[in-house]
């Protein structure tokens, strides 16, 4: 407000100025709303993250970050590899906030992360101090008829370049009906280790890739709470959760065994045994 | 007889009308190849030994389309990785089209930019320097050529080389690759190659991985050892390693062993058999005979080295029989604590490989490759393992098998059954041997004593040879090869369809030396600009693959034939066109001295073409034209410019070796040249049509008669060698200034030096770069995190790489690996250039180095 | 370039006479004719103008009853 | 209007030569090219000295910074950002404290730049009228912005704020970010009379609050010699400043320009002949009206 005072105006004019001062206000405070409406539609729409954009890593959750992030490209300067961007005007990016492309150039994982330290607000997480924490979105297998793994070609290239492999992808393998002698090896995104960076989309060797890194919320289904897997709560428990059963036993035709929690039916008891090298070995030879 | 474009129109436009007259006009058809106008053919798969065979789709003269072969019963239909991209690798941009001689002002300069030049120039330059050269004796020229060439390609160099040059100054660079495993194949058995067959994928019970990264490196021999492991109940896989790799993870028993301990750990599991006398006496009784090998015999270093020095008994190999209490007595010392300590691999682990083996009753399948055979030890450590499946007789049969896996193509088909090595002519004859080498001149219809002796001598006679000198001693293997280079003993040296500038080891101090020493002259024959190119002085555009007729054998004695499919760019011609035209450059007065000439006269005046190729044999077939029996016609470079069918030629001659009456060793048959090209491979030997899956066993082996059971008829006795071997330590282990050791290979993304694989955009992006893998607290010791730039840094030379402490191989504290594939980063100014001294194979699996930050 | 095919149907009994008419207007190759008087010609011409007049000259022949175009291939040479 | 927009300053430059009459001027435009450039030496030199742009940048790798209006947006929105940008405002906020809000207008901000040309050109062509706004708009603006960022969570205004888009254009990378830039010409130009940042801009708003009390000011101490030539009050941007310093003597009135909208550009000093005005701090010493009008002079 400017601090010197006009002359004192008449009672008149004080009253014209007031009514003239309401109507100001008014008008300038709609004007300003409408402007206001307008910019915060605008911002919302184009606020919008498309898909394929990954925010690095230790982002906060979009809603936090787009109000954390002053969009001033530190993280974007000390990323060793440069493949952080910001959103230019035109960009369908936020504006001016910090995304990659998997498929351009995935993020390289940096031990020590160096883009999270020097963002100024925490829009970055400064919590994150494990890489193989940060979630920047999870890899899914997009497409099983053309990735070639699942043709029973060799391929693997997502898996081989994984930084995390054997936790954030594994390779499931499975009998090849088609050849009948051959093993399939199915690449396996685990979301509870994949961090998103982008490292397997970027080198997948098909024109289009066929695993591409989506926010968690696009891909990831939910199991109720209610449901356990019955397997891992034994594990857990490391006994049965309910006594196991006593010790049955059944009718069976001479020659035949029976295991209740191995083969179940063992039909001819020479053969069973032979398989096991190992008590061939310590019941010795001639026997 | 191509149809141009227009006529292709005006065919469809004619059929179309006809069509809605409801004529038909006979010899028009809508595009009679295929639905979309492509022509499908069989070809043999350029990379590994494992030998897919794969569909090539080609259209308008350019291979639009691949696919893995269904009916192919190695891969049905399958490829690994490169095989899915290999049309894309005919089309680099920078695909050599003409020879390129260095040149200054218009005259060859050793130090000259290159310039292009027709193949008339680039032989007769060629020419000039051979002729010089071989004056100085038969080490004076050399030729590199390789596993991956061709049957006819390595038996017409060969000929050029031994018949015409008068030199046994051939390698090929499975040199690098099998010379383990064929030493260990002469000694053992008396004939080379493996015994068994992929099928035994399908029958074994346990398999044991001997340092071999099947994962990566045989991707459709793991795929099918990977179903039959998730099918067959109680199927167990051991996987041996000096470091982590892809195969474990299907392993159930990992072992990771010190560097050059399997040679303990092979002595201990032929103990324990002993111990626990679960071997089968009566096998050992009618098949086997107990030897031993001189011991302490160096690393195939200079003999200035004082490791070669110190050697008491350095190259020596001659085995010596003993009794089976006296080879029980030489393994005694191997027990499971001596082992354990040394090998630092749990005693758990061992004893459970060793039961495995030791159960009769368990059909046990090996696999190695280079972990085995680029081994200072490589003859020994493939023989332990042979003595092993021999005490259990697990030998011969499905499921049981000792198998020594190929690396290469052809490593199997050219260089070892044609024999393109310093010491052998084919189906295993040696040159060592003069009824050999009389038997090859009267089969090659040259003159007696034209092919030089190993030792220089026939009939106890000094051969003469042009340089005036006696011939005397001729054998030069590989490594010797670039050091004679490098001592400028040798001075020509063609290099044919491989990479040896990158490939060899010592970089710094023997090969690139050797190579731009101003008094050699070195032609590389290569389809792209290499590093062996750029190293050279006159390079030699050549077509690739199915640019040209060519026949493979896999490591499964399968050969397989391809017929041209494509034309190669501009010049380009194929190793073959390029060896026969070669030798239309040189005279036999040029090499042969006169003394040979005046024995017989009528070979004088010839060029080494009429003596070699234009002898009757080689040119006995008509140029054809080639079909298939679909109706498509073939080009044959080699048939129009030469006018007789050269590859059928080569082909039958060569069969004149092993499948002609009187051949001094049977048992490598083969079918004739027309069988090929309608099968889909066929396993050798092959005795009236029928293939061999499992040989030196009676019914599957022809050469076994009825009642003999089993006869290892390599060997006079029809007796397989068990040769026993101790542990002997490695030539360069670590020490406190170089603390680690470095293993090399390869990924399975990228073939060999990558001239190919690196040309595929989508392979370079997958492994743009050879990073230097290793365990996480070495790279915490040295302050590097993950990703940090390094020198690997040994004696000899040093390169930059980026440390990856996360990566596919995890090797264990102590051990680095680098791949080899990455030109911009040759690992091989790091390596040693030890060799085993008995097969002259070089040792990439293990020096010493140090790791720093860049 | 012009590629295109023709069916043109004449009267069996004048197929000679047709045929030499047919061959007198350049571009036209005949390439095959059934009993029923049906005959399968080609035609070839680089403008578009003089290929119509020659399809229009086919048609009114004497002898020919119709000539209808079934498979028309334009490309302006490279 | 009395003379013509090419002759204003004519009087100064004769009494003290071009140079002097354009001094802030010059330094001005140098400070701001020299802060844009110290942020382009890293990107485009390798030299790092600054990271970053305006809304918040590293200096040396270790003294943070960061804009205040951005910095309240994101209180806003509720969220309690990281020490650095605390740390960050604080340093920004003091400094602007002291050497006058919107210092930042005249001698950093590069939107101030397009704003003075389109305000050179409209006065050059003589464009008269357009749209008149009071100049208070821009702290409802302000308001706006940050009751945005409260209601939609994010900073709805960084999608729009012109400085930190052109800012973060250069160093970044510009993309569409041109339009931005010709919006604010064309405003200024045609549509309103140094329309954006003497009515609308909400970051001159908030610094005219922080500078409210700052310790660099503009005294007119040599008012009496004022000849009313009126080029100061055509050159400023925010002519109502200077009525009070310098017309405001018999109300005793002190002679400094007290007025936070003041942006210290130095404008007036060039144009005025008789080195009316000059820099110093609101402190200024002189006697309060009680003594005689003359002695206001100040030898």
């Amino acid at each position: 407000m400017s601090e010197a005072t006009e002359n004192k105006p008449t009672n008149a004019a004080r009253t014209m100025s007031r009514r003239q001062f309401l109507a100001d206000t008014a008008r300038t405070a709609c004007g300003v709303g409408l402007l206001g409406l307008g910019i915060g539609v605008y911002s919302d729409r184009a606020g919008a993250l498309p898909a394929n954009a990954l925010r690095p890593p230790g982002a906060k959750p979009e809603e936090d970050f787009l109000a954390a992030c002053t969009r001033c490209g530190l993280c974007v300067r000390d990323c060793p590899y440069d493949m952080l961007h910001l959103g230019k005007m035109g960009d369908d990016v936020p504006l001016g906030t910090p995304y990659f492309f998997a498929r351009e150039a995935g993020c390289e994982m940096c031990e020590d992360i160096p883009c999270v330290p020097v963002c100024p607000t925490g829009a970055l997480d400064h919590d994150l101090t494990n890489i193989n924490d940060s979630r920047m979105g999870l890899a899914v297998v997009s497409d099983e008829e053309t990735c070639i793994a699942f043709l029973g070609l060799r391929c693997e290239v997502c898996f081989n370049i994984c930084p995390i492999r054997g936790e954030a992808i594994t390779l499931d393998k499975k009998h090849n009906e088609r050849t009948g002698k051959h093993s399939l090896f199915i690449p396996t995104v685990h979301s509870e280790a994949c961090t998103g960076c982008g490292k397997c989309e970027e080198a997948c060797i098909l024109d289009e890739a066929a695993i591409r890194v989506l926010p968690n919320h696009l891909v990831q289904g939910k199991l109720q709470a209610h449901y356990r897997k019955g397997w891992e709560e034994k594990a857990k428990a490391g006994e049965a959760l309910v006594t196991p059963d006593t010790e049955h036993r059944y009718n069976l035709p001479e020659g035949m065994r029976y295991e209740h929690a191995g083969e179940g039916l063992i039909m001819d008891d020479a053969d069973a045994s032979k398989s096991d090298a190992i008590n061939i070995l310590n019941r010795g030879f001639g026997d | 007889m191509k149809q141009t474009r227009r006529e292709f129109i005006k065919n469809n436009a004619i059929a179309a009308t006809a069509a809605a007259a409801g004529i038909t006009i006979p010899g028009v058809t809508i595009a009679a190849e295929g639905d979309d106008g492509i022509r499908w053919d069989k070809a043999a798969c350029r990379y590994c030994g494992t030998g897919c065979s794969v569909l090539m789709g080609v259209k308008d003269g350019k291979v639009v389309a691949s696919q893995g072969d269904p009916d192919a019963p190695v891969n049905r239909g399958l490829n690994c990785i490169k095989g899915y991209f290999l049309p894309k690798i005919l089309y680099g941009k920078d695909r050599l089209t003409q020879p390129l001689l260095r040149k200054t002002n218009g005259k060859y300069d050793k130090n000259g930019q290159f310039e292009a030049v027709s193949w008339d120039e680039a032989f007769k330059t060629m020419a000039e320097k051979w002729i010089e050269a071989r004056k100085k004796g038969p080490k004076g020229i050399g030729m590199f050529g390789s596993g991956q060439w061709t049957v006819w390609e390595g038996y017409a160099a060969q000929k050029l080389l031994k018949a015409g040059f008068r030199s046994n100054s051939l390698e090929p660079n499975a040199r690098h690759c099998m010379a383990s495993a064929v030493g260990a194949f002469m000694r053992g058995f008396g004939i080379d190659e493996p015994m068994g067959c992929y099928d035994d994928l399908e029958h074994a019970d346990a398999f044991v991985l001997w340092g071999a990264n099947m994962a990566e490196m045989h991707p459709i021999l793991w795929s099918r050892l990977t179903d039959t492991r998730l099918t067959k109940k109680g199927c167990e896989v051991h996987v041996m390693s000096t470091y982590t790799h892809r195969s474990f993870e299907l392993s159930d028993n990992d072992i990771i062993f010190e560097p050059q301990t399997d040679l303990a750990i092979a002595n201990y599991i032929a103990n324990y058999i002993i111990q626990n006398k679960a071997y089968n006496q009566d096998f050992l009784d009618k098949n086997v005979n107990f030897t031993k090998t001189p011991t302490d015999i160096g690393y195939g270093l200079r003999p200035t080295d004082p490791r070669e020095k110190a050697a008491k008994n350095a190259g020596k190999g001659k085995l010596s029989k003993i009794s089976f209490e006296e080879y029980a007595k030489s393994v005694e010392p191997y027990t499971l604590e001596y082992t354990a300590k040394l090998s630092k691999v749990p005693a758990k682990n061992l004893e459970r490989l060793a039961k495995v083996y030791a159960d009769p009753n368990k059909k046990v399948s090996s696999y190695w490759t280079m972990g085995m055979n680029q081994h200072t030890r490589g003859v020994w450590v493939n023989g332990l393992v042979y003595n092993i499946h021999l005490l259990m007789g697990k030998i011969s049969e499905p499921g049981n098998s000792p198998f020594s896996l190929t690396g290469q193509p052809s490593a199997c088909g050219t260089a070892r059954e044609v024999g393109t090595f310093t010491h052998r002519l084919p189906a295993d004859l040696v040159v060592k041997k003069d009824a050999h080498c009389k038997f090859a001149e009267k089969t090659w219809k040259i003159p007696a004593g034209t092919i030089p002796r190993a030792n220089g001598k026939t009939d106890d006679k000094d051969q003469t040879d042009i340089s005036g000198k006696p011939m005397g001693k001729t054998l030069i293997h590989a490594v010797a090869m670039h050091r004679a280079l490098n001592d400028g003993k040798m001075n020509t040296f063609w290099v044919m369809c491989n990479n040896n500038l990158q490939a060899a080891a010592n970089f710094n101090d023997e090969s690139y030396p050797g190579w731009r020493n101003p008094d050699n002259f070195i032609t590389v024959s290569d389809p792209y600009p290499t590093v062996s190119a750029m190293g050279a002085d006159l390079v030699l555009p050549t077509a690739m693959w199915i640019e040209k007729e060519g026949a493979y054998g896999n490591a499964e004695r399968r050969t397989q034939f391809w017929r041209e499919q494509v034309a190669a760019p501009g010049d380009a011609k194929s190793d073959l066109w390029q060896v026969m035209e070669f030798s239309k450059y040189v005279k036999t007065d040029d090499v042969w001295d006169a003394a040979l000439l005046d024995a017989n006269p009528d070979f004088k005046g010839k060029t080494l073409y009429e003596v070699l190729y234009a002898n009757g044999q080689v040119d006995k077939f008509p140029a054809e034209q080639v079909t298939d029996d679909r109706g498509n016609k073939y080009d044959n470079h080699e048939s129009s410019h030469f006018g007789f069918y050269a590859q059928k030629g080569l082909f039958e001659e060569y069969r004149l070796f092993n499948s002609a009456e009187g051949i001094p060793k049977k048992g490598h048959e083969m079918a004739e040249f027309g069988a090929y090209h309608k099968a889909r491979g066929i396993r050798w030997p092959v005795v009236d049509g029928k293939e061999t899956l499992w040989r030196f066993r009676e019914g599957y082996d022809p050469h076994v008669a009825k009642g003999e059971g089993v006869k290892f008829y390599g060997k006079p006795d029809g007796k397989a060698n068990i040769i026993t071997a101790p542990y002997e330590p490695a030539a360069e282990p670590p020490d406190d200034e170089y603390p680690l050791w470095l293993c090399t290979g390869r990924v399975l993304e990228h073939w060999h030096s990558g001239s190919m694989t690196m040309r595929v955009p989508e392979l370079r992006r997958a492994v743009p770069d050879a990073l230097c893998y290793m365990h996480p607290k070495d790279a915490k010791k040295l302050r590097l995190r993950d990703g940090a730039k390094v020198k690997v840094v040994s004696r000899r030379g040093e390169i930059e790489t980026r440390v990856d402490t996360r990566g596919r191989n995890k090797p264990p504290q102590g051990l680095v690996y680098v791949p080899w594939f990455d030109a911009s980063r040759l690992i091989n100014k790091v390596t040693l250039d030890q060799t085993d001294p008995l097969s002259k194979e070089t040792d990439y699996k293990k020096c010493a180095v140090k790791v720093v930050k860049a | 370039m012009n590629i295109c095919g023709i069916l043109v149907h004449a009267k069996p009994t004048s197929f000679d006479a047709v045929r030499e008419r047919l061959l007198s207007v350049d571009g036209i190759e005949i390439h095959g004719m059934s009993d029923e008087g049906r005959v399968v010609i080609t035609l070839e011409e680089d403008d578009e103008d003089a290929m119509s007049d020659a399809l229009h000259k086919v048609q009114t022949l004497e002898g020919v009853i119709s000539a209808s175009m079934i498979y028309h291939h334009n490309e302006d040479e490279v | 209007m009395a003379k013509p927009f090419s002759e204003i300053g004519n009087d100064a430059i004769q009494s003290k030569g071009w140079l002097a009459a354009h001094k802030w001027l010059i330094l001005r435009r140098v400070s701001q090219l020299g802060v844009l450039a110290l942020f382009l030496l890293g990107p485009l030199a390798g030299i790092w000295i600054i990271k970053g742009n305006l809304s918040s940048s590293l200096l040396f790798d270790t003294v943070p910074m960061t804009e205040p209006v951005v910095f309240l947006q994101m209180l806003a929105t509720g969220l309690v950002p990281a020490t650095d940008a605390i740390i960050g405002v604080a340093i920004v906020a003091g400094f602007y404290f002291l050497v006058g809000g919107r210092v930042f207008c005249s001698w950093v901000c590069p939107v101030n730049m397009i704003t003075d040309a389109a305000h050179w050109l409209r006065e050059r062509l003589g464009i008269r009228g357009g749209a008149r706004f009071s100049r208070n708009l821009r702290y409802w603006m302000l308001g706006m912005v940050l009751l945005l960022s409260a209601v939609t969570g994010t900073m709805a205004y960084e999608m729009f704020n012109p400085v930190s888009i052109l800012h973060r254009g250069i160093i970044f990378g510009v993309g569409l970010a041109w339009s931005v830039v010709i919006a604010i010409f064309l405003f200024d130009f045609l549509v309103a009379k140094r329309g954006w940042c003497t009515h609308l801009c909400p970051m001159g708003g908030l610094y005219s609050v922080i500078g409210r009390y700052s310790l660099l000011k503009i005294a007119a101490d040599k008012r009496e010699a004022c000849n009313d030539c009126m080029d100061c009050f055509i050159v400023c941007p925010e002519p109502q400043v200077i009525k009070p310093a310098l017309k405001g003597a018999k109300k005793g009135l002190s002679p400094v320009i007290l007025a936070s909208e003041c942006t210290n550009c130095g404008r007036c000093i060039d144009v005025c002949s008789e080195d009316v005005f000059s820099f110093g701090t609101r402190f200024n010493k002189y006697e309060k009206l009680g003594s005689e009008i003359g002695s206001a002079q100040k030898v």
